[in-house]
């Protein structure tokens, strides 16, 4: 018998909502989205947490400026270490950010263990940073945490948008909790991705527009929360 | 310890299996410790039966039996096969430690013996599981 | 006894040379390179073969306008049909291009499925669209065409590159045939991504510009040829 | 005919197994078809038999034994177990035969007739498999 999954809605109990960013395409912008989302809610004071289950290319760590140095505190379980107050995990704790080849069930241990030990203890949200696909991960956040509210990032582009739009169908066929879809790097204003969204009967959430200066703030939250990209999701934000 | 919360999953998971089975109370839960996470059993018993002090009600007189799993893991690449107590030696004290707390990042920290693949399989003793309880029905 | 390996090498026995595009990083534009690769190659007269690995959110088919009418011919195995003289196999053949969900076994079921019964029969180059990260679909490549050379794409930003150079790691570790990098979507030149690549003694092959012309053109073969990016990558093909 | 395809790889690593073990001659060779994929029993064996001939030197005598394997469906969401023969005339001719040609688009076309959910198991009964073969040394 598998224990772990039995004890994941405990460790989530003082969690007032779970919130995946998520999306059928790679590269829209989703660890970008969750990382400033989560320092935006931050910012406005709420209790906020952020887990990355992008294993193979973890990059919350990298947006939000953290090399961890040393393992989490162990205390009935670990506890994440706060960066500018967002209680952050991720597989680099462990993997020191070295690489390694994971298969599918590998993905599916590795999220239940997060799962499993991580205490978040009191949050308001709890921020999911995922891969791109409709795979082992996303499954998995289904499966464990059905709470789980999704937060569908696209770009403008027709190539994104058909993977996209292939989660989309999963989330409405499956009636799971779907809070609409971000289009993020926006550069010229299109219509092409409102009207999508808007046929499938979800939220467009809004658009961020592609933003020059973020490459520039990667690494540094004080100089990101002051992007355009950042007022972007404040907004965002107020609609969540 | 990071143990506890493993342990709570051991406990709390016997007594859904429990109440699924409409046992009263359980009486016996055997647990299989894989080396791989290299889990202290001491440690590790001390948690499960202040668990059970929390949950009394659930447990009467309980054995807990803990058995160790030797690791075996095999090679995708070139079938090969070896145990993790044969590399353990090789590893750094981090590294041990970050197998301890997600047994995965064996994938990241070490490859096979062989051929350097980190493309293998954990065949068997892994983690934490449990293979079995008992109880009464009354 | 898992039978379908042993016949792949036969499958393949008539292709000159894999090349697979891959990166640990989604949209950086592999199924843009590779795609437009497919078609340069077949343009310079070569016989080229384009297979679509990445089963959640293919995309070759889009890129080159081709919505399958009917499955593949059969005939001692499935036949590639023809898109601008490129032999072309995508899983959108069978799922209709449809939501699914796949965990990683069914991944490397679907690969196995594919190599077993795809007769490519004589060509100079298959040309593989992978998916991002370093998980069943890399593995599998790697386990089953190890002859697989690795062309790998990143953007120029720290985030793509954190992801792909943990692919390149692997690979070079491997000691894998690796052909080099292609930075894609430059915007400004910046020396940042061809220093870390010389660092890891790889072979930087050069970059593509962000070219604005290329989401006009998704869809539609000839228009892509004429594109700045075509000429680009034309470039780079003959480094191969 | 696809199948011819799949044949050739039963013959192929039969052969490699064979010579693994150092037989000289294959006198057998059992096969399992899973039904998910549903492959004509006697198409199927048209191809073996020609592939034999084409081999004809690894084999002697050989009886080739197809037996079929039911489909079993399980979901991962809410454990309900199914077989794919009392789905299949929910399918359109051209989803059969989708699933003819890559057994895993059933994930695309079927769900879980329980709860509706693409991510289920095939616990067995997928495709084609080679569950021994025989042979003589000499
Ligand atoms: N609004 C934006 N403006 C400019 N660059 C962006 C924006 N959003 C994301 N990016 C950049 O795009 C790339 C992909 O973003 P990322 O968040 O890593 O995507 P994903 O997590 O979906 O793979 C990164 O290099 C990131 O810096
Ligand atoms: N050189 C380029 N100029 C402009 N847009 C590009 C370029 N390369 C790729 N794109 C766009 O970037 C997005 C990601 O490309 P894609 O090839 O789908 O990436 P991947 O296969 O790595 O996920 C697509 O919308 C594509 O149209
Ligand atoms: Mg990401
Ligand atoms: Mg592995
Ligand atoms: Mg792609
Ligand atoms: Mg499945
Ligand atoms: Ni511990
Ligand atoms: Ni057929
Ligand atoms: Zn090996
Ligand atoms: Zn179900």
């Amino acid at each position: 018998m598998e224990p772990r999954p039995s004890v994941i809605q405990t460790r989530l109990k003082d969690v007032n909502r779970v919130i995946a960013v998520a999306s059928g395409k790679g590269g829209v912008g989703k660890s970008m989205v969750a990382s400033n989302l989560a320092l935006s809610l931050a910012k406005q004071g709420k209790k906020v947490g952020l887990l990355d289950l992008d294993l193979y290319g973890p990059s919350s760590h990298l947006i939000l400026g953290f090399n961890p140095d040393g393992f989490p505190d162990e205390e009935h379980g670990i506890i994440p270490q706060e960066i500018h107050d967002i209680k952050f995990m991720s597989l680099v704790y462990f993997s020191e950010d070295k690489p390694g080849a994971f298969r599918g069930d590998d993905v599916t241990n590795i999220i239940l263990e997060l799962l499993a030990i991580t205490r978040w203890d009191d949050l308001d949200y709890l921020i999911l940073d995922l891969p791109p696909g409709i795979g082992d991960e996303t499954l998995d956040v289904i499966s464990y945490i059905p709470q789980t509210e999704f937060l569908v990032v696209t770009t403008p582009s027709k190539v994104a948008f058909g993977a996209v739009e292939k989660l989309l169908k999963i989330l409405i066929e499956g009636k799971l909790p779907l809070l609409g879809v971000i289009e993020n790097m926006t550069r010229d204003s299109s219509e092409y991705i409102s009207k999508k969204v808007s046929k499938l009967n979800v939220s467009y959430l809004g658009y961020l527009s592609y933003d020059a200066q973020v490459e520039d703030a990667i690494g540094d939250p004080l100089k990101l929360l002051e992007t355009n990209l950042s007022k972007d999701i404040l907004k965002v934000s107020k609609k969540l | 310890m990071h143990e506890w919360a493993l342990a709570e999953s051991v406990i709390k998971s016997s007594i859904a299996a429990a109440e699924k089975e409409n046992l009263k109370k359980i009486t016996e839960i055997n647990i299989r410790l894989g080396e791989l996470q290299q889990i202290a059993n001491d440690i590790f018993k001390f948690a499960l039966n202040e668990l059970v002090e929390t949950y009394s009600d659930k447990f009467q007189d309980v054995k807990i039996n803990i058995e160790t799993e030797e690791t075996e893991l095999q090679c995708k690449q070139c079938n090969h096969t070896w145990q993790f107590k044969d590399m353990k030696n090789k590893l750094s004290a981090d590294e041990a430690e970050a197998i301890h707390f997600i047994p995965e990042v064996a994938f990241v920290h070490t490859r096979c013996p062989k051929c350097g693949s980190p493309d293998f399989l954990i065949v068997k003793g892994r983690g934490v599981s449990v293979s079995s309880i008992k109880g009464i029905k009354e």
